[in-house]
């Protein structure tokens, strides 16, 4: 063994590289998307007109909401099957509080927030305390979400016309030119971020996902954080309920089915891994971003929509390919 | 047994698994100041009575004491605020995590709710300071070699104030010099108001470092044995319930008869092999029959040695198959060459962990035992059977777990994965891990005879005195290079260590420190 | 240009209409995608046409919308899933001065300068009728595609409506969806015979409904003791009428609603007065009639 | 140490002993069922006739052999999201082959089979070559396939009315009583129970999931390996697509988004775990059951649909809780 004072050394210049590194990374991570605009751009007079830009980012904020709870989930192993129609429950239940109750607009909203984390809170004690399989759990609330949606609202979407003011939640512009509703998916964003690596549920949904039997062993109360962990991914559900019902101005109690596997390809490509134990939010925004781009960028060029599945298909290969080559070996 | 207030005590404990009884009625007593060493065969239960202590295990029957207070920790945490901290045999880190991050899991410093992590950095670089350990707190833990892991294991339990240090074979993946140092840090914690457990199948190791000794059998408590006053004999004759023979097999390794490089067939040759992380224009040959040793410090590039010969990282050089040029591209064209590894990172790179013993036993054999494309399962569970006893694999059923075998026992599985393959060449990497002294000897003697049948063997091990047992010839390696090739009867521990020490200093403990 | 070829749209100087519909891959919009092509090579302009994968998609028809927009069309056809969550863009249609024809169903909005649409209500009644002709008395059931889309329910209301208020003799026991799929609708229907043995007849809403009550039919062995009445046309469909396996069914005429858009779109880009709702029409047709130069016209295989 | 002839009497002795407890087990494992079965049989005096039965099993047929193919991927620890779209492609291409060039039925139908190694073998590739995430390889695949069906059948459907005796490979009764495509799901999981657990491809499969990295290291080629297990999971989507196909008398190119979902559940529900390396047919073929008898009980009691997710999202916790208790605390 060396001494301390060369080990620190040592130690610090690895360090040091390290972190330039995983700068690197973090920057060339949006080389992907990058490329795709830049094809896009030169590929359609119409794509890179601010308008265009706002309605892609538009499209993702939704998705991109439910895709950040649902990085939290992921980083632990599980995953949240329950996030779409969950989302439509919440817009369900703001429409009741707004709509059918006239409760104050604060009150719905965090109403709707209350509902995602309770949905959250539900799949997190099922995984957590019955030990079901996280694939069936939020499946099953799923179905239990998508069902009550339509019961609770009768099957008729309820109308948010007589509350003032709550379109203007997603279509508003506090900041000139940028909608509301992409305003709140990144203030979002940057909530998750600073969640996941700088507080202990995220700190603990890594550890989970990266070997769970050894962090409870490290005594760290593994039940009781799934719980807490599936509850915060929960509440970013409620806001995306919340999002999606001012930006219809209506609460559609038929949505919801597929959005779950959108919000989770949009983690997936952002390089977080399903075995839990790697996770990144800004992997996660730039992979709805990814989603959101594609998917216009094609319509724009018009297309046929059979050809842009295909297109799309090929495109995610392509894309996390790069990232993975990026990456170098280790799959 | 004294009667004086113990500082840990366990009384007549018990403990059972499904098909198995770990322990019955086991005792024992730590006094204040010293090393209490724990022996027994593998599965004599060691493992599990410590995990009584760290509270990953209710006791069935039995209470234990500390400083003659009844206590039961809930679980490790529990057991942490009691003062008594483990360092387990298996390894319990996030491997995404970083070291830093892994040790203070669950003691997170915080400000306004945000963790502070570089004030855990700081407290990781201030206790690998005072410890020694040349490791960067911001490392990916699954950057680590097993000895790297292994010492965060120990700076984890040594980050906790604790009173009762124990520790299950912490030595088992280390080399001498760093065992030094784990004595030093050992040495250092002793005081009057402390203790410790140590569980080693290194009687040298015990010998050194303990006051005395507890010895186990079959799960049962055989008697407690000063040290300094017992002569490693006697420890060894209660471990196994008989006198056992040790030490230097006749005709083994001994001189004369030493095949050497003479006039047998070369069946492995390596001609400059190179990777881009370490080795530099690494070259020997391996004839028929012979063991070859492969000795070096911790991160000389032994183990990459390997990997890079079966395939399973790139490498440049050639390498020759019984005369033939190959293109070893993976694992899979090794095996088909006749070439087998046994990684010394048995849990990553060794065991199906959640299947039985017969199915991880049929691994690499399984296309052998199929008739007409279907698996022959018949066959492999008498496969298992025999090496079931042909190894001495303490285990309730051939049908058992592999997660649920003691660590020992584990090695023995992956052991005979590769018996039962029977590859020309097999390339052994720390074979005798956490393996009992009394089945180290069954092992050699298994080596030694598979050699004398015409297999070729690779030895890699930090145990020295394992090397010059076993090995014909001895290549010894430093930072990545071999410096120097020595005729096994006439190597000894000296040779080696200036060979080994040739560049000076060793490398860090980190070993994927660009991909990954 | 057929508004499929990928070509650069509103780049040349012919006029672009771009249309939003509620869905793409069945046969109906497959249909009104048709009509929409032929009236734009015989008016010379481009066409493009979008809509999402299923009639509960608001929020992905809204972001199609949206991006039809961003392509500066001439004019926008636009068949509105949930007609209140597109009012702002409908506003920013007319603010950017593009003329936007409704289609299928009506906008609950002045924007539109024309609609161009079935009645469905007056449709579903259409085949309540039948079925009540056919059936006389007893017990029938309906198997619905889509439980939360206005098409969908109205197709159901139309129905239960028309035989509530002039079938006292006949009772409705039970009304199941199945998202239009062909197996699950087969097998909600079976079920259904299952639970009521004495079982009349049977109404599916739409082609996929249509065709999987056909198939549990078939395959329950009871063709020829109930009768089924279905929505919509196809090659499945028509064939069932021919062997005698379903009654009859509704045809909208799918093709004649994506011309009339298109041709109501060209209107309006021309700056002509357009009535405020042009009726694509609906049609009976079974056994007897589906020969009929006037009907075959309207079914699509 | 005892001698070795008792060793290995011990040792045989107790491997009896297991492996009458697993047997006991995988009887138990119909209990979730037979309690369904039960409850619906005394809820509606409709449910227990063979008609109904039959039904049953015909609706499990085309999802229960799509959920045959995702237990080996699922047991290697990968997911497949292409067996629904993928599927419908089979059915389009069966179409092409069989009522479009008119070849004869044999070769239409080992087509369609073909097709659905093919989209395995891609799968595979992707997944073993590129190194790509298996949920990313597949939920691309699960785009083209869906964008090529489309594009081959020009969004319509292909009828197989001239296609003589091709619906008779489902409809058609052999065993009377018994349509065709239950005995072709039977036979499917007998061979598939065969695959998994007799055969190289079904031991590597587990293996691999169980432990990727030992696996390769004890010389097997995970990689070449991998692509063959994903091309037999698509042989099962490819037969599922033949059935639909026969059933339906035709290729529906809409369908078949969501039954990935099904397909996927039923494997889970089964006990199959996400993990990967366990895995067994028996659970999948119950998994698929508990799912159809499920909405069939449903729709016969005539629960109102937005009910019926509610039940049977509940229905579903419940059965994978209680399976969880009997397999004891290991969840
Ligand atoms: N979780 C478990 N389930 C079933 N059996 C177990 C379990 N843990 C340990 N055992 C059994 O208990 C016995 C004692 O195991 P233990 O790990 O304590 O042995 P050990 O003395 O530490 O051996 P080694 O020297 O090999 O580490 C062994 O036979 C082992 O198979
Ligand atoms: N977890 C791992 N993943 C990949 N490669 C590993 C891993 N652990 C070890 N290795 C390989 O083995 C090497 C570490 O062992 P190395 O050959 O450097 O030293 P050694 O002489 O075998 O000493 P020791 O094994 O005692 O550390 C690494 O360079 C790496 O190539
Ligand atoms: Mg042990
Ligand atoms: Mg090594």
């Amino acid at each position: 063994m060396t001494t301390p004072s060369t080990t620190t050394a040592r130690t610090e210049r690895a360090a040091t590289r390290f972190g330039n590194r995983q700068q690197l990374q973090q920057i060339l991570a949006f080389a992907g998307l990058v490329v795709i605009f830049a094809f896009f751009s030169f590929a359609s007079p119409y794509f890179l007109d601010w308008a265009n830009v706002k309605g892609i980012l538009l499209a993702t904020a939704v998705t991109g909401i439910m895709a950040l709870g649902a990085t939290f989930v992921i980083a632990t192993g599980g995953i949240d099957l329950s996030v779409g129609t969950g989302m439509t429950l919440c817009s369900v239940m703001t429409g009741v509080f707004l709509a059918n109750l006239g409760l104050p607009l604060v009150v719905g909203v965090l109403g709707g927030l209350a509902i995602g984390a309770l949905i959250g809170l539900l799949n997190g004690l099922n995984v957590s305390y019955l030990r079901l399989p996280p694939f069936i759990a939020t499946l099953a609330m799923m179905m239990v979400a998508q069902g009550l949606s339509l019961v609770i609202s009768g099957t008729k979407p309820i109308y948010f016309s007589d509350v003032g003011g709550f379109d203007q939640l997603a279509a508003g512009e506090l900041v000139p030119g940028l909608p509301n509703a992409v305003l709140i998916f990144f203030a979002a964003a940057a909530i998750a971020g600073v969640t996941l690596s700088k507080t202990l549920t995220g700190r603990y949904a890594l550890s989970i996902g990266s070997n769970e039997e050894a962090t409870a062993i490290s005594g760290v109360d593994v039940r009781r954080w799934k719980v807490v962990i599936y509850t915060v991914a929960g509440l970013f559900t409620g806001l995306a309920g919340v999002v999606m019902a001012s930006r219809l101005n209506s609460a559609q109690p038929g949505l919801g089915l597929g959005y779950e596997l959108e919000a989770i390809a949009a983690v997936v490509i952002g390089g977080t891994s399903l075995r839990g134990g790697k996770a990144t939010i800004l992997g996660t925004v730039i992979g709805a971003l990814i989603m959101a781009t594609l998917t216009n960028g094609l319509r724009i060029m018009s297309i046929p929509q059979e050809w842009q599945k295909v297109a799309v298909g090929i495109v995610i290969v392509l894309a996390v390919y790069a990232d993975i080559l990026r990456r170098g070996k280790e799959a | 047994m004294s009667d004086s207030p113990a500082l840990l005590r366990a009384t007549g404990v018990s403990k059972s698994f499904p098909g198995v009884r770990a322990l019955d009625d086991v005792h024992l007593d730590l006094r204040h100041g010293e090393v209490l060493a724990l022996v027994g065969e593998n599965g004599a239960g060691k493992s599990t009575l410590l995990k009584l202590f760290s509270g990953i295990y209710r006791p069935d029957e039995g209470a234990m004491e500390l400083d003659g207070a009844p206590m039961s920790p809930s679980g490790p945490r529990q057991a942490n605020e009691l003062g008594i901290s483990v360092i387990h045999q298996e390894f319990h880190l996030m491997p995404d995590l970083t070291v830093a991050q892994n040790i203070f899991i669950g003691r997170e410093p915080r400000r306004a709710g945000l963790i502070r992590d570089d004030e855990l950095v700081r407290r990781a670089g201030v206790l690998f300071e005072r410890l020694g350990i040349p490791l960067d707190p911001r490392q990916p833990v699954s950057h680590l070699s097993v000895a790297g892991q292994q010492m965060v294991e120990i700076a984890k339990a040594l980050s906790f104030d604790a009173r009762v240090l124990i520790m299950d074979e912490p030595t088992a993946a280390l080399t001498e010099t760093e065992v030094d140092t784990l004595f030093r840090i050992v040495r250092d914690f002793v005081s009057p108001r402390t203790g410790v457990i140590y569980v080693s199948h290194r009687m040298d190791e015990i010998k050194e470092i303990s006051d005395r000794i507890t010895v186990l059998r079959d799960g049962r408590y055989v008697d407690t044995l000063p040290t300094a006053s017992t002569a490693t004999r006697e420890v060894i004759a209660a471990m196994v319930g008989r006198q056992l023979e040790t030490g230097v097999r006749p005709g083994a390794a001994s001189s004369g008869s030493a095949p050497g490089a003479d006039g047998r067939e070369v069946v492995l040759s390596v001609r400059g092999l190179t990777t881009r992380k370490l080795l530099r224009d690494v070259s020997f040959e391996l004839h028929r029959g012979e063991i070859l040793g492969f000795a070096g410090l911790m991160g000389a590039g032994r183990t990459e040695v390997a990997r890079a010969v079966i395939g399973a990282d790139r490498s440049t050089g050639a390498v020759e198959v019984q005369g033939r040029a190959v293109r070893i591209r993976n694992p899979a064209d090794a095996v088909r060459n006749g070439i087998g590894y046994l990684s010394e990172d048995r849990k990553r790179y060794g065991l199906l962990l959640d299947q039985d013993v017969v199915r991880n036993v049929m691994l690499s054999a399984l296309p052998g035992m199929t008739r007409a494309g279907f698996v022959r399962d018949a066959d492999g569970r008498r496969v298992a059977a025999e090496m079931v006893d042909r190894l001495a694999i303490r285990t309730p059923s051939v049908t058992q777990t592999a997660k649920n075998l003691s660590g020992g026992n584990q090695q023995k599985v992956v052991l005979a994965k590769w018996l039962v393959r029977d590859c020309d060449v097999l390339i052994v990497d720390e074979p005798t891990r956490g393996i009992d002294v009394g089945a180290k000897d069954e092992i050699y003697g298994l080596l030694t005879s598979l050699a004398a049948q015409g297999k070729s063997i690779i030895v890699i091990s930090s145990e020295l005195p394992e090397v010059l047992r076993l090995a014909d010839r001895v290549v010894v390696m430093c930072e990545g290079r071999v410096t120097g090739t020595l005729v096994g009867a006439d190597a000894t521990q000296h040779d080696i260590m200036e060979l080994a020490t040739r560049f000076g200093t060793d490398r860090s403990l980190v070993t994927t420190g660009d991909s990954a | 240009a057929c508004g499929s070829g990928g070509a650069e749209p509103g780049a040349g100087d012919k006029p672009y209409v771009a249309l939003v519909s509620k869905g793409f891959q069945h046969q109906f919009w497959q249909a009104v995608k048709q009509g929409a092509d032929d009236a734009a090579a015989e008016l010379d302009v481009e066409v493009t046409f979008e809509g999402p994968e299923t009639e509960t998609e608001v929020e992905k028809q809204l972001t199609m919308l949206q991006t039809a927009l961003d392509k500066n069309p001439d004019a926008l056809g636009y068949a509105a899933l949930d007609s209140e969550a597109s009012i702002p863009m409908m506003t920013d249609a007319e603010s950017r001065g593009i003329p936007v024809i409704a289609f299928d169903s009506g906008v609950e909005s002045d924007v539109p300068v024309t609609t161009v649409s079935t009645d469905n209500l007056a449709a579903s009644a259409e085949a309540a009728k039948h079925m009540a002709e056919l059936v006389g008395s007893g017990k029938i059931a309906i198997v619905g595609h889509d439980q939360t889309s206005q098409t969908g329910q109205q197709r159901v209301e139309g129905f239960t409506q028309y035989i509530e208020e002039n079938a006292p003799g006949i009772e409705i026991v039970d009304t199941q969806f199945a998202g239009g799929d062909h197996l699950k609708s087969a097998d909600a229907a079976k079920a259904i015979m299952q639970a009521h043995p004495d079982l009349e007849g049977i109404y599916g809403t739409n082609e996929g409904s249509a065709i999987g009550v056909v198939k549990a039919v078939q395959e329950s062995g009871k063709a020829g003791e109930l009768t089924v009445i279905g929505f919509d046309s196809g090659k499945a469909q028509t064939d069932a009428i021919r062997d005698g396996l379903m009654a009859g069914a509704i045809t909208q005429d799918p093709i004649k609603m994506g011309y009339e858009t298109v041709k109501a779109a060209v209107a309006a880009i021309n700056g002509e007065e357009l009535e405020p709702v042009v009726d694509s029409g609906f049609y009976w047709y079974d056994e007897t009639n589906i020969d009929d130069e006037e009907i075959a016209a309207v079914l699509y295989e």
